[in-house]
């Protein structure tokens, strides 16, 4: 993550901050340092050559510029040795650089043993990092100095994972499993309470949390940027999160601790969480609105009734909500394509009936039905386990 | 001048011998078989897709002035964006530079420079051009229809995925594709079986070994990208399983597929920007080029090269290990070729007789940007950088300085080169240099500050962007608009001098390829007999006569075969 | 008018260019001499025969890559594609490359009548290969044995009806009725093509045009020569078609370690049951589909009712037991290959190649014609016998891809 | 090229071919096929794809040499025509083995077999 002094920083670059290079986001991965010199090495060769060539040609075209129908002074055609010398010549320096990347490569391209796994599912236009145990989050939450790999596929068309700051990239490609790996080097700080409190008191009310207005995460740490690298559809430009470097597995691991259930926040709340969490925001309206969005909005589509695309007309219940999570593709609205991931085994009894609740809130119909159901979907969550 | 030389001038041609006016009326050209027709042909369509194709460039680049987007805003506001930077590449790649100076400036000079009468298959030539019109059409449909969001590279599964119109936009790529196999075939053709005797293989200007080495690309690796684009439609229509990871097809595969053609086709664009460069810089230093040999021959070791380095566009797609390292290597091995080039061409210029002419203009651009350009290639061919690099902005830059600061730029300089030759009139020169110093100026803040968004991080294709990003975005949006600025200009330039031009010598510049040695315009039966040929770049006999502000070729007197009035027949029927 | 001066063709009018030699009418303006024209027509179509095999490349691309990722597939399933049809149809473009080489040493030689003869005889092969193909195609259709889209063929039901592919498939009406019947769709052109070469024929001799007759004559040859294939086609299948049991079997026990006399008896007696329209019954549907988990013999049948019972629970919204694993029955059932994301990509690749092969063979038809008419105005001499020459190149060359397609194809142990 | 000689018997670019070696050629390839078919019967194992192509590009040649006239045809024109299989062999072999070292991260989906259609 580039701070906002960024910005500054270019428009007057003799005040360059030291922390932050001309050309880099900061270096925060045990590969960036690497990476960076191979560039800067590449740079400087490139720059041996480029400026006495333009230089050379400079003074050509200021020492040999003629009136018209005066002649050359040489009319040499050709030196052969001259020419073999600067064909082969940078041959070697070309062998250099291949060697270097190679080797950075080859590291980068071999998680170490006894890596943190985390996996991580891209779909239109959302990552979700899966912690295992059923805690998925759409940040990521990695430890400092601890190699992690992250293991990833992709549920519709390729996207890519790219962390600057830590100058690692791949693609997400669907119909196989990719891996990269990393280690973070610079733990991500944690902004004060008052500010976090600050921004939490802006943000209320105004839907998802503006990341690139506060510069932290909800939870109050400081983040670098992770973006979706290869051209994705609609939204790829919106297909980012954030990345947050843990000092240590403990802090890592309460952290995960706290996104993993509900816990002691109401199932409307939770619902919402993990409508925002788990990327049905991406594809689902809760306005009402249409435009730009790959599946129906949620505004009073709970207790209503919607003409299928196998011709039946359903209403909108308890079941159908679920069965729409578990095996989407089986009843379709009509007017949309059946293009949803399933999210069985990745939600729980639990997470469901909390995004059952959260529908409800956002339906006229919700309320009526709340009543009665509330019951039925207390019970079925407590007595059922995850679904996994 | 001496009394013991014989001057040689054409003069100046007749309207019955003129190509131009040689026979009238709008079906004399839609029928014409005549190259140079053709060829002009060609140069109204690439400039017409340029011109819309750069519009939606301006589009782009406006859009991106604020972190949230200016243009295209709203709930479709990504989705617009989208489909424009796709037309953009797909229009600018297919439509404009591959048949930009193959096509174009290739054939109105193929068969002259050669001192041949016409290519080797005229009809198949007019046939192309027409095929080049049906796929403008499918683009231009596909534009009006549903657009296109897949990017000019048709990844799947977007691209089988997406409800936009694909098969329009591929099959218009399909019939393009033909369109540059014909033009190649009938290039390596021509070349093989019709130069006149006296012209070998190294009597040949270095413009026709670059577009002999373009050529076999055409040959070799179009069709490859007519069977991806067929079974891309296959892939969409009836869902065959061979890209779709849904039926168990791979869609790295298809990257595979795709780049085979693609990444030669780079070379497609770049090689006939050498071959212009290489005559450009000889012609307005006046002196021989230096290392033809060179020259000529690392125009083909690049098309052979070219095809063993696809590979370096899958870098970070999850190709296995041994794969990218070896496309790695591989990629090194190509910037030899480009880099005796651009060596040699600054030989030359050193103890040369310079003219600043605007070509000249353009060519010392070319040399600056390509170089620039070429060098930031090294960056992405190295593994460790590229995995930083790749689909960032870096690319972005990287590409526009080879294909636009190169291939653009290229095109340009060839064709206020040619342009006395081919309309026969003189255009404002200062103008034209005014307007070059804008392109290049305007250019280099356009994509200068792209290599430094990218090594900071910021991904292509992206419709909105973080805010850290404002300054080096707004810094290219202008100099984008001084970029469109300058271009127009020098279009202002070339149009006023049809109408107001000077009447063109036959020889404005001191070139001493065969095309020089024919009226402005060329007749249209290009050479009443087999001309004499020589050595392409001998500045010894040629001699600027102030007079008639011209360059006259002076040599030895020589006994010729009696004068024989040509007939008056049209060349094409 | 210079109009019009553009527009007519003057052949003769560069005689005056200058050249010390005459210009016959069949060399065009550029050339100065017969051999330059021909050098550069030769290399043209060779230039162009490197495209073709680079256009194919593409596909036998695929092939490989399919077939070393999933070799099994590939062996399943290429015993659906009938040898013997798939060697006649060798032999018969073989026959048509001697005919087209021998048509090119006759124009060389100037023997028109043996010229006409010969392109008339390449043109037939090309038809009766066209034909057989037919025949291939159309029985695959009927059967289901289709690129992953459109996939349906089932072991138990090798030949649903119209109505079937209806309800069971979600096809439209149209496309089932075209799937059920397309023999006579794939015919139909060739059909009217042949009427009208006869009228065409008929008014040329009436009318006593000779040139005319001279060409339609030999096409109405060729014209019946696709109903030639197709009838041999039939002639050939008809004698295997009770062995079609034995068949599926035989794909059957590629697939997995089934006892395949028995399967191939049980598929019998279904395929039996779901062959008469009148008494369909979508009700009949599960009551088959239990008589056949009966049976121990089909687990594959077994697992899908217990897949369907699965589902049913689920769309129910009952509550899935703990620890149970939902998986809709895919895991469970035994991966057999004649599906449609296993063979189905097997016969994807299929038609892309022979389909694509075959607009190739379309295309040599068309310029086939164009020679025909030529040698019949005795277009070709000693000196310019380019085209006869180019178009056998290119002949020759889809010969040459057929060649290897059918070992690759129709030869898979 | 126009320094070629224009000679007067006009057969000096033309080659017929004996009517005798084109039926050898064609007998030939029918051989080879009938061979071809018969070896499928018989179980070869890995070696099956190796003889199969074997044969095949054994009939390939024949119709190249003879009926297409490469025994006989400029060099360059062989040279044009080989040098397609050397581009393709180039594009063939690296995309399969990349797809070859990369399979294990492959995740083929299976489907349940065509019957599963039943059930609507």
């Amino acid at each position: 993550m580039i701070p906002a002094l960024t910005t500054m920083t270019l428009a007057l670059p003799l005040l360059a901050d030291h922390h932050d290079s001309f050309w880099f986001p900061d270096q925060a991965s045990t590969f960036a340092a690497g990476v960076d010199w191979v560039y800067d090495m590449i740079l400087y060769i490139s720059l041996a050559f480029f400026i006495p060539m333009m230089a050379f040609t400079a003074y050509s075209i200021v020492k040999y510029k003629k009136k018209r129908g005066e002649r050359a002074e040489s009319q040499v055609t050709h030196n052969t040795p001259l020419e073999l010398a600067w064909s082969i010549g940078p041959s070697f320096v070309l062998v250099w650089m291949f060697i270097q990347g190679s080797i950075s490569y080859l590291d980068m391209r071999t998680p170490p043993e006894g890596s943190y796994d985390i996996g991580v599912q891209s779909q239109k236009w959302k990552f979700i990092m899966d912690y295992g145990g059923g805690t998925f989050h759409d940040e990521l939450h990695v430890v400092k100095d601890e190699p992690t790999k992250l293991s990833m596929r992709s549920t519709d068309v390729i996207h890519a994972l790219f962390i600057p700051a830590f100058r690692v990239k791949k693609d997400i490609v669907p119909g196989r499993y990719n891996y990269l790996w990393f280690q973070a080097t610079i733990a991500s700080e944690k902004v004060s309470d008052e500010e976090l409190a600050k921004a939490k008191k802006q943000s209320e009310g105004g839907g998802t949390w503006d990341y690139d207005k506060y510069q932290f995460t909800p939870d109050g740490y400081r983040f670098y940027d992770l973006y979706c690298a290869e051209y994705c559809g609609t939204d790829h430009s919106e297909m980012q999160t954030a990345v947050v470097v843990h000092e240590t597995q403990a802090e890592l691991d309460e952290w995960i601790k706290a996104n993993s259930s509900r816990g002691d926040v109401s199932m409307v709340q939770w619902g919402e969480t993990l409508f925002n969490r788990r990327g049905c925001a991406g594809c689902h309206s809760i306005d009402g609105t249409k435009d730009g969005f790959t599946g129906p909005s949620f505004k009073d589509v709970y207790g209503s009734s919607h003409a299928m695309v196998s011709g039946e007309e359903l209403l909108a219940d308890d079941n159908y909500i679920r069965e729409s999570i578990l095996d989407p593709k089986a009843q379709v609205v009509a007017g949309y394509s059946p293009v949803m991931p399933t999210f069985k085994g990745q939600l729980s009894d639990d997470d469901i009936a909390s995004i059952i609740e959260f529908l409800k809130t956002l339906s006229v119909n919700g309320e009526a039905a709340d009543d009665a159901e509330a019951a039925d979907a207390e019970t079925s969550s407590t007595e059922t386990t995850p679904a996994s | 001048m001496s009394t013991a030389v014989t001057i040689r001038d054409p003069g100046y041609p007749t309207d019955r011998e003129n190509y131009l006016t040689n026979s009238s009326g709008i079906l004399s050209w839609i029928f014409t078989l005549d190259h140079k027709r053709i060829g002009m042909m060609y140069l109204a369509g690439v400039v017409a897709s340029f011109i819309v194709g750069g519009l939606l460039a301006l589009g782009i680049r406006v859009h991106l002035l604020r972190p949230d987007g200016v243009l295209f805003t709203g709930p479709e506001g990504n989705n617009i964006y989208n489909q424009v930077f796709t037309l953009h590449g797909a229009i600018m790649v297919f439509l404009f530079i591959i048949p930009s100076i193959p096509a174009a400036l290739g054939n109105f000079l193929v068969p002259i420079m050669l001192g041949a009468k016409d290519v080797a298959f005229p009809r198949l030539n007019l046939s192309s051009f027409y095929l080049w019109c049906a796929g403008a059409v499918f683009f231009v449909s596909a534009l009006l229809s549903s657009g296109l969001d897949t990017g000019w590279t048709f990844y799947t599964p977007y691209s089988t995925t997406t409800d936009t119109s694909v098969i329009l936009a591929t099959l218009g790529a399909f019939i393009l594709g033909f369109s540059s196999i014909f033009t190649g075939l009938n290039f390596i053709v021509t070349i093989n079986t019709m130069r006149p005797p006296g012209m070998t293989w190294f009597k040949m200007p270095l413009f026709l070994w670059a577009t002999y080495a373009t050529s076999i690309i055409q040959v070799l690796a179009t069709p490859v990208l007519g069977i991806t684009l067929l079974l891309l439609i296959a892939e969409r229509t009836m869902h065959v399983g061979i890209f779709d990871p849904e039926y168990n097809g791979d869609p790295v595969t298809y990257q595979h597929f795709f780049w085979f053609y693609s990444h030669p086709a780079v070379y497609i664009m770049i090689l006939p920007a050498f071959g212009v460069i290489s005559e450009l810089i000889s012609v307005n230093s006046h002196k021989h080029i230096f290392g033809y040999r060179f020259i000529a021959y690392s125009s083909i070791a690049i098309a052979l090269l070219g095809f063993l380095v696809w590979g370096h566009h899958l870098f970070t797609s999850g190709m296995s290990s041994l794969t990218t390292i070896v496309f790695s290597a591989l990629t090194f091995t190509v910037s030899i070729p480009s880099a005796i080039k651009v060596f040699n061409w600054i030989a030359t210029m050193y103890k040369g007789s310079i003219s600043l002419t605007t070509p000249m203009c353009y060519a010392i651009s070319f040399v600056f940007l390509f170089t620039i350009g070429g060098l930031t290639g090294l960056f992405l061919g190295t593994l460790a950088t590229d995995l930083h690099l790749h689909d960032t902005y870096f690319v972005v830059a990287h590409f526009h300085y080879v294909m636009v600061g190169g291939t653009l730029i290229a095109f340009l300089g060839g064709v206020f080169h040619w342009w006395p030759k081919m309309v026969g009139k003189m255009y404002n020169d200062m103008h034209g240099r005014i307007a070059a110093l804008l392109v290049f100026l305007g250019f280099n803040l356009t994509f200068l500050p792209q290599f430094l968004l990218g090594s900071r991080g910021m991904p292509r294709r992206y419709a909105t962007y973080d805010p850290e990003f404002a300054f080096l975005h707004q810094m290219s949006t202008y100099g984008a608009l001084l970029l469109g600025c300058g271009l127009l200009y020098a279009l202002v330039v070339l149009m006023i001098s049809l109408a107001k031009g000077k009447r063109a010598p036959a020889n404005p510049w001191g070139g001493i390829t065969l095309e020089w040695t024919c009226t402005s315009p060329p007749p249209y039966y290009n050479f009443e007999r087999p001309p004499i040929v020589g050595d392409p770049y001998d500045f010894h006999n040629v001699e600027w006569d102030a007079e008639g502000e011209r360059y006259v070729l002076t040599e030895p007197e020589r006994k010729l075969a009696p004068e024989e009035t040509p007939s008056e027949q049209p060349a094409h029927h | 008018m210079a109009t019009i001066d553009t527009l007519s063709p003057e052949p003769e009018a560069h005689d005056d260019h200058g050249h010390d030699h005459d210009h016959p009418p069949w060399l065009a303006h550029h050339f100065d001499t017969p051999e330059q024209q021909f050098d550069s027509g030769k290399l043209g179509i060779w230039l162009f025969l490197v495209t073709e095999i680079l256009f194919f490349s593409g596909m036998f691309c695929a092939y490989a890559m399919f077939r070393m990722l999933r070799p099994e597939i590939f062996e399943g399933s290429s015993q659906f594609l009938d040898t013997k049809l798939g060697a006649i149809n060798t032999g018969v473009l073989l026959f048509s490359s001697l005919t087209m080489a021998w048509a090119v040493r006759c124009s060389q030689t100037g023997e028109h009548k043996k010229l006409v003869v010969m392109i008339a005889s390449t043109l037939s092969c090309a038809m009766v290969f066209l034909g057989v193909k037919t025949i291939e195609y159309s029985h695959k259709w009927g059967m289901g044995l289709l690129f992953p889209g459109a996939y349906f063929y089932d072991e138990n039901n090798p030949h649903p009806t119209t109505e079937q592919l209806v309800s069971q498939h979600g096809f439209s009406e149209n496309t089932a009725y075209f799937l059920t019947h397309s023999i006579y769709f794939l015919c139909a052109p060739f059909l009217l093509l042949l009427v009208g070469v006869v009228i065409w024929a008929i008014i040329a001799k009436v009318k006593k045009n000779d040139f005319q007759f001279a060409v339609a004559k030999p096409l109405v040859v060729v014209c019946l020569s696709f109903f030639g294939g197709v009838g041999l086609g039939m002639i050939l299948t008809g004698s295997e078609e009770h062995a079609e049991g034995s068949h599926v079997a035989a794909a059957h026990h590629d697939a997995g370690e089934h006892d395949h006399a028995g399967a191939g008896e049980a598929t019998e007696s279904i395929a039996a049951t779901y062959t008469e329209p009148t008494t369909f019954n979508p009700a009949s549907d599960d009551a088959a589909v239990e008589l056949l988990a009966e049976s121990d013999l089909n687990t594959g049948a077994k697992a899908m009712l217990l897949a369907q019972e699965k589902q049913a629970e689920l769309a129910s919204g009952r509550v899935v037991a703990p620890g149970e694993d939902v998986d809709m029955g895919i895991e469970r059932i035994e991966r057999g290959v004649e599906t449609k994301r296993q063979a189905g990509v097997f016969f994807g690749i299929y038609y892309c190649m022979t389909g694509v092969h075959a607009i190739h063979i379309l295309g040599g038809i068309g310029v086939l014609v164009w020679l025909l008419v030529r040698a019949i105005r005795h277009d070709f001499n000693r000196q310019y016998f380019g085209p006869v020459d180019y178009v056998g190149l290119y002949w020759h060359l889809v010969d040459l891809i057929w060649i290897y397609l059918f070992p690759l194809l129709y030869l898979i142990r | 090229m126009a320094t070629h000689g224009h000679s007067d018997d006009g057969t000096d670019f033309a080659h017929p071919l004996p009517v005798w070696l084109l039926l050898t050629v064609f007998f030939a390839l029918v051989f080879l096929t009938i061979i071809t078919v018969a070896q499928s019967n018989l179980n070869l194992g890995s070696y099956d794809i190796a003889v199969v192509m074997l044969i095949a590009t054994m009939k390939a040649a024949l119709v190249g040499a003879f009926f297409m006239h490469l025994a006989y045809d400029k060099p360059f024109n062989v040279i044009v025509f080989l040098s397609s299989f050397v581009f393709v062999a180039l594009f063939v072999i690296i995309t399969l083995s990349d797809s070859k070292l990369t399979s294990p991260s492959f995740e083929p989906k299976f489907d349940e077999p065509a019957t599963g259609e039943l059930e609507r």
